[in-house]
């Protein structure tokens, strides 16, 4: 049981348990707290993984973002729901079975897959400057696109919230 | 020594955990979540083999992540927003009662 | 050798170990000092503050305990840590118990990536600012937590207001941190500060001596001063309104923590303050390079706190429609125009010329955009939909 | 108006400007016709101002072609343009400058403009005042576009504008059941001339190839035009016949004198029924020999018809429009005999004699209270005095009191022509007799009318009481007309006495105008032995039946209103039959109208028994057949349509089953999907 595996061990519990939580709880914070826990457990995983920028972008932009965001969305919506309703939709063993036979179908290609490689390649460390430069230059269009989808997502999300104005 | 075959497995559990969710709660909200814990199974999926892949110098799994995350979080608020604005129509953030639709 | 003094003790220290638990025992240690000098200043500064504020109102302030009153930040301590834990029988333990621990940790994580001297900076990341930025997010996790968790409205509405503030202000506070980093041109805290390393006739080369880095280390202090909560934004636990905010059922230790947290989120902020446009631990003048680095970064420190604690004595507090105007249409814009102005910097040629164009096209936006915010239109109509 | 479509504008100003005379009282019509009636002042002051400016153009034309004047040929300035196209041909309309026209063109705006004055007063109280101004001026517009039109065709459009608005102003009063059935009567007669004008248009068409009357010697009236035809000539003869009530068509004059008395003064004295006599003036040259003895003829029977009827009518203005008639036999003599000159001198003179007259007749009756009977009046010598005055110049003016009237010298110039006519004297000698009947008669009605004592008894009649327009039954004594009325009055009276010196023998100016020469004056064309002769005679016949007039009413006037006429006494059965117009009107009555109904009778039969069966069997079948139709639709076709509606609206329905806006169900079908497709690939990965 090297320091690796322990880390990995470590980062998948977090992960699966935020995860499995995030699903479960009957309570929304509850799970918004869990996936917030699971996404950090995620960024966690990419460090060790010496995914330095992505793991910061990570807990930025999910940690810090996304989930204070959802957080805002279940107190927004959840005013005026009498407790004790059902916490499944109707039919929900029919999902959750098909849940688990997609992840059968997988584990199965995973295992079946001969791309096992045996020596693991010395980890890289990609510095920040590389990425910058790469985003700069050969990924220059991409960045632009989402600099515009961000900038219309933003406007449009802006307007979906707005307040619906009485018909007439 | 964790190899891909952990990570992949790690992510594929993810994902199905996801997509369970997705598949089974009535919250609008919790779809969501479940959406997006499926889009990081996927992200970690690129991580993963872009650090163990044969050219880990090659950046473009990283920057795809990067990219991933940057649409992940505008999907986040333009779902959410349009999740409110269901819930402010329909006083409800049901998905089986979002049916207005059905033929 | 006095300005290495802590970094060879250091590595004396760690070389004792075995090799197998070094990087751990290093680990260990600088955690360690950081805690305990951070804390101890933190003792410091409640009773500067303290005794300042009562200076600026008109009063002693504290001066019973000890020496001036010096051993009241001691008995403070004593105080909460004996104090009765109440936790309020509809609150949500879990979530209530861990919300000062999300917020005091991440600000601790914070500090680890500020270079605190010469080869003192616990953890040298490559992309340190940006991990400083990460962690200070979760801030606002916990102070959501905080107030959802013990099921009172005040404490909900506190937090309400503290997270819009922060998300509010988090977004210039990054883009004004971004002239620096592009200057540097690199996301590393020590790169950061070797960059404003030397002196130009006289003057140190800091950030903050250019027209860009004037903006942006004002524009910076004053989305701090927003995030930490502090006076004039401190909306989030303004008592005359909602008494004490997110965390009015504190009590205690966890409260003794929620004040720690704020404090070491202060330090965080005004250490990422100096290593951004302040020069870091550099010596302002050449014939003070003797002073130990550590010496002149902690100076800066108090002197940044004692700034803070000055505002906070001086101005009154803002109006939640205010606030936001301010962020939205005023830091924001202006921090976007210091990017520009950094960039014209950057790319034109040294001398007279480039500094009088930067400052003009700066005060420029400065006028319009103050104008443009002081307009009674925008004053109007408070805009403020979370409480609905 | 024209000037939008003409191609290449004349150079001339005169000419040029031309068309704006019609234009404007058009455009007076049509804005009066956008006008509420109460805006009286607007309406009346658009008429008079718009005839002002035509009359002041036409002075101007009248001037540019006086200058033009004198040498040797006439002188004629035209201005074509083409209207539309048909086939490869252009229908081309024009207007024309020459002597002719601008004679004609003072006169009718001048005689015009006097009368809507004099309308002014006369018309003050009819609340339709506005819409009698509309038609006024249109009647002006027209009047003046016939006069200046150079083409046959927009002669006739003009022409039929005229008449319409002839019925539109002879039924002023449709109230009166009289006044429609006279408007009536005066729209059907003019249709049947009319009928042959445009026959004789068309023929004409279809011979020459165009309508322009002058077109660079390509007009049918120039000098290259085609030759002088009898048949084409006589059915535009007919047109006149209609217009100016030449025998037998002379029925609707006299009822047309339902109307406003100015209308009688205007249109059915001095313009439109000119119009005629204008219209044969204006196609001279197409009419030959045979044509010109018609038109002798039939001038001279209806002068001496209508004169002798006149003898015998009491109501003053049916006298008037019968002499009216008789006047316009005179000009059709001077036509047919004396050519173009002579008649179109006796219609400027008559034009204003005859409108003053009618004013003055107008005069009377507004000052009566509406009573038009002669027998009724009398002796209003005394009370209006300035009508007393006009209507005695005009009277004598239209008698051919010697010398110092312009009717002496118009009807002197025409005895003259017709003494000097080739074919025979006959027309000559009842000229004479006309002219001494119309003396006669003029003289009995001045005497009725102003003469004696005021017979009109205090108690109104009632077809008075009843009278036009809003006249309260004020008290009865006579009185003076407003000055509006008088003033056109005395200058009329003027120029019908002063206007004969344009057409002496000594200084033959208007002939001379006309023809283009310069006017030869020497006083021994007067003095030699024959025209001196010749104006003895006439002078004696005026005088001789002014005469016997006065010695028959003049001497001892009539006291009662049914006190016998003295001429009944002598001769009764005569006087009765003048007094029935001859029987004309029963005439027709007995024969064309009579025949006309049986003809409608039996075309209603046959209508009735005949097409009304056929077509009822038709309709019947055609019913029948779509009874079979609906049966088919209904059972076979219907029925099918159903069934298929029926089936894709289940399928519709079984299809839509899947599609349950449920989002989950979607993404679980999603998910199987993945996984089969997932399970696909790797089988397939397996098999290769």
């Amino acid at each position: 049981m090297t320091l690796a595996a322990l880390i990995f061990a470590l980062v998948a519990a977090v992960i699966l348990g935020g995860a499995v939580a995030a699903m479960a709880f009957r309570n929304l914070v509850h799970s918004a707290l869990a996936l917030a826990v699971s996404l950090a457990g995620l960024a966690a995983g990419y460090l060790s993984l010496h995914a330095q920028f992505v793991g910061f972008a990570q807990i930025l932009v999910y940690v810090g973002a996304v989930a204070i965001l959802i957080l805002f969305a279940i107190l927004l919506t959840r005013g005026d729901e009498p407790g004790g309703q059902a916490l499944f939709s109707p039919g929900f063993l029919t999902g959750a079975g098909i849940a688990l036979a997609v992840f059968a179908v997988l584990a199965r290609v995973i295992l079946a897959s001969r791309l096992v490689s045996a020596e693991i390649p010395l980890a890289p460390a990609p510095s920040v400057r590389e990425i910058g430069q790469r985003m700069m230059s050969e990924d220059a269009l991409p960045l632009e696109v989402i600099g515009l989808l961000l900038t219309v997502a933003l406007i449009g999300a802006a307007i979906l919230a707005l307040r619906e104005k009485p018909p007439g | 020594m964790p190899t891909l075959h952990c990570y992949l497995l790690l992510a594929a559990l993810l994902f199905a955990i996801g997509l369970a969710g997705a598949l089974t709660r009535r919250n609008a909200i919790l779809v969501l979540i479940g959406i997006e814990l499926m889009l990081n199974a996927a992200n970690l999926n690129f991580i993963a083999f872009w650090r163990f892949g044969p050219h880990p110098e090659v950046l473009t799994g990283v920057l795809f992540v990067i990219f991933a995350i940057a649409v992940a979080a505008a999907e986040a608020a333009v779902g959410l927003a349009l999740i409110i604005a269901i819930h402010r129509h329909y006083k409800t953030a049901h998905v089986d009662q979002m049916d207005a639709l059905r033929g | 050798m006095m300005d290495q003094l802590f970094v060879v003790l250091k590595h004396w220290l760690v070389a004792l170990a075995a090799p197998g638990w070094q990087p751990i025992l290093a680990a260990a240690i600088s955690i360690a000092a950081i805690i305990g000098a951070f804390a101890s200043l933190f003792a410091v500064t409640t009773i500067l503050e303290r005794k300042g504020l009562g200076r600026m109102q008109n009063r002693y302030g504290p001066n019973r305990v000890g020496p001036f009153g010096l051993l009241q930040p001691l008995a403070d301590g004593v105080k909460s840590l004996t104090k009765e834990d109440l936790v309020p029988a509809a609150a949500d333990r879990w979530v209530f118990f861990l919300a000062p621990l999300v917020l005091v940790v991440p600000a601790f994580l914070a500090l680890s990536v500020v270079p605190m001297g010469r080869n003192m900076t616990a953890v040298a990341l490559d992309a340190g600012v940006l991990f400083f930025f990460a962690v200070g997010a979760a801030t606002e996790l916990s102070v959501f937590m905080a107030g959802w968790s013990s099921r009172n409205k005040y404490s909900l509405l506190g937090a309400m207001r503290a997270i819009a503030q922060m998300v509010s202000y988090e977004v210039p506070l990054i883009l004004s941190a971004v002239t620096a980093v592009m200057m540097a041109g690199s996301l590393s805290t020590d790169e950061i500060v070797a960059a404003q390393a030397g002196y130009h006739h006289g003057l140190p080369n800091w950030f903050v001596l250019t027209p860009w880095g004037l903006a942006g280390f004002l524009l910076f202090l004053v989305c701090a001063m927003a995030e930490s909560n502090r006076s004039p934004f401190d909306l989030p636990e303004g008592e005359s309104e909602i008494i004490a905010g997110y965390y009015i059922e504190y009590s205690g230790f966890k409260f003794a923590l929620f004040f720690l947290g704020e404090y070491i989120g202060m330090f965080a902020a005004s250490g990422m303050a100096i290593t951004l446009f302040l020069g870091g631990w550099h010596a302002p003048f050449p014939f003070l390079t003797w002073v130990p680095s550590y010496g002149w970064f902690f100076a800066k420190l108090l002197a940044l706190i004692g700034l803070f604690i000055w505002v906070r004595g001086t101005l009154p507090r803002l109006r939640m429609d205010q606030l936001m105007n301010l962020a939205w249409k005023f830091m924001l814009p202006m921090a976007l125009m210091n990017i520009a102005v950094a960039g014209l910097w950057h790319f034109s040629a040294p001398g007279a010329a480039r500094w009088a164009a930067c400052a003009l096209l700066i005060a420029g936006a400065y006028l319009v955009l103050g104008r443009a915010l002081f307009t009674g239109a925008h004053l109007g109509r408070r805009v403020y939909r979370y409480a609905e | 108006m024209f000037a939008a479509l003409a191609p290449t504008f004349p150079s001339d100003p005169a000419v040029a400007c031309l068309w704006l005379i019609p234009a404007l009282p058009l455009l007076a019509a049509g804005l009066t016709a956008v006008l509420g009636r109460p805006r009286r002042r607007t309406a009346a002051g658009l008429a008079i101002g718009s005839m002002v400016l035509a009359f002041l153009l036409s002075c101007a034309a009248f001037a540019h072609v006086l200058q033009g004047a004198g040498q040797g040929e006439v002188m004629r300035l035209t201005f074509n343009f083409r209207w539309f196209q048909f086939g490869d041909t252009w229908l081309q309309l024009g207007w024309v400058l020459d002597p002719l026209t601008a004679v004609m063109l003072v006169m009718v705006s001048f005689v015009g403009l006097l009368i809507f004055i004099y309308s002014l007063g006369y018309m003050a109280h009819d609340e339709n005042f506005t819409r009698f101004f509309c038609f006024l001026a249109l009647f002006a517009a027209a009047m003046l576009g016939v006069i200046i039109a150079n083409s046959l065709l927009l002669l006739f459009i003009c022409w039929e504008l005229v008449g319409l608005t002839s019925y539109l102003l002879i039924g002023f009063w449709y109230h009166k059941p009289s006044a429609a059935a006279a408007a009536k009567k005066a729209f059907i007669t003019t249709r049947i001339g009319d009928l042959a004008f445009l026959l004789g248009m068309v023929w004409l068409y279809s011979r020459s190839g165009t309508l322009l009357f002058y077109d660079a010697g390509h007009g049918c009236l120039d000098s290259a035009g085609l030759s002088p035809s009898t048949a084409i000539a006589l059915l535009i003869f007919c047109g006149a016949i209609g217009k100016s009530g030449q025998l037998p068509l002379h029925v609707w004059l006299p009822d047309a004198m339902e109307g406003p008395t100015p209308v009688s003064a205007l249109i059915h004295a001095a313009t439109m029924v000119a119009a005629g006599v204008f219209l044969v003036a204006r196609v001279f040259p197409l009419m030959d020999a045979t044509a010109l003895t018609v038109v002798t003829w039939v001038g001279t029977l209806t002068a001496l018809f209508a004169a002798s009827v006149a003898v015998a009518q009491t109501d003053i203005k049916r006298i008037l429009a019968w002499s009216t008639v008789s006047q316009l036999g005179f000009m059709m003599i001077g036509l047919g005999t004396g050519g173009v000159a002579v008649g179109m001198f006796h219609l400027l003179t008559h034009a204003f004699f005859k409108a003053l007259l009618f004013l003055g007749a107008g005069s009377v009756i507004h000052g009566c209270h509406e009573e038009q009977d002669i027998r009724r009046l009398g002796g209003l010598r005394r009370s209006m005095p300035v009508t007393f005055a006009t209507y005695a110049a005009g009277m004598a003016a239209l008698s051919g009191f010697p010398l110092v009237t312009s009717g002496f010298w118009s009807k002197d110039e025409i005895l003259h022509a017709a003494h000097g006519w080739s074919v025979s004297h006959w027309p000559f000698y009842f000229g004479l007799g006309a002219a001494f009947l119309t003396a006669f008669y003029m003289t009995r009605q001045v005497c009725y009318v102003f003469f004696g004592q005021y017979r009109l008894a205090p108690v109104m009649a009632p077809h008075t009481a009843a009278g036009q327009g809003s006249h309260p039954p004020a008290a009865p004594a006579p009185h003076e007309s407003p000055r509006a009325m008088v003033i056109p009055l005395m200058i009329l009276a003027g120029f019908a006495l002063g206007l004969g010196v344009l057409g002496t023998p000594a200084w033959p100016w208007i002939s001379a105008f006309l023809e283009g020469h310069a006017a030869p004056s020497s006083l021994d064309h007067l003095l030699n032995s024959d025209t001196l002769r010749l104006m003895g005679i006439s002078s004696l016949a005026a005088l001789g039946g002014i005469g016997i007039g006065y010695w028959v009413y003049g001497r001892r006037p009539s006291v009662r209103p049914d006190e016998v006429d003295p001429l009944v006494r002598v001769q009764p059965e005569v006087f009765a039959l003048l007094q029935r117009q001859f029987f004309v009107d029963e005439i027709y009555e007995w024969s064309f109208v009579a025949f006309h109904a049986w003809w409608a009778r039996l075309c209603d039969r046959l209508d009735t028994w005949i097409w009304e069966t056929a077509v009822q069997a038709l309709a019947y079948a055609v019913i029948g057949l779509s009874w079979v139709d609906r049966v088919l639709d209904e059972y076979v076709v219907n029925a099918g349509f159903d069934k298929g509606c029926q089936g894709l609206t289940e399928g519709g329905q079984a299809m839509s089953r899947f599609q349950n806006g449920r989002v989950q169900r979607y993404l679980r079908v999603l998910a199987l999907a993945m996984a089969g497709l997932i399970l696909f690939l790797l089988w397939g990965c397996g098999a290769s």
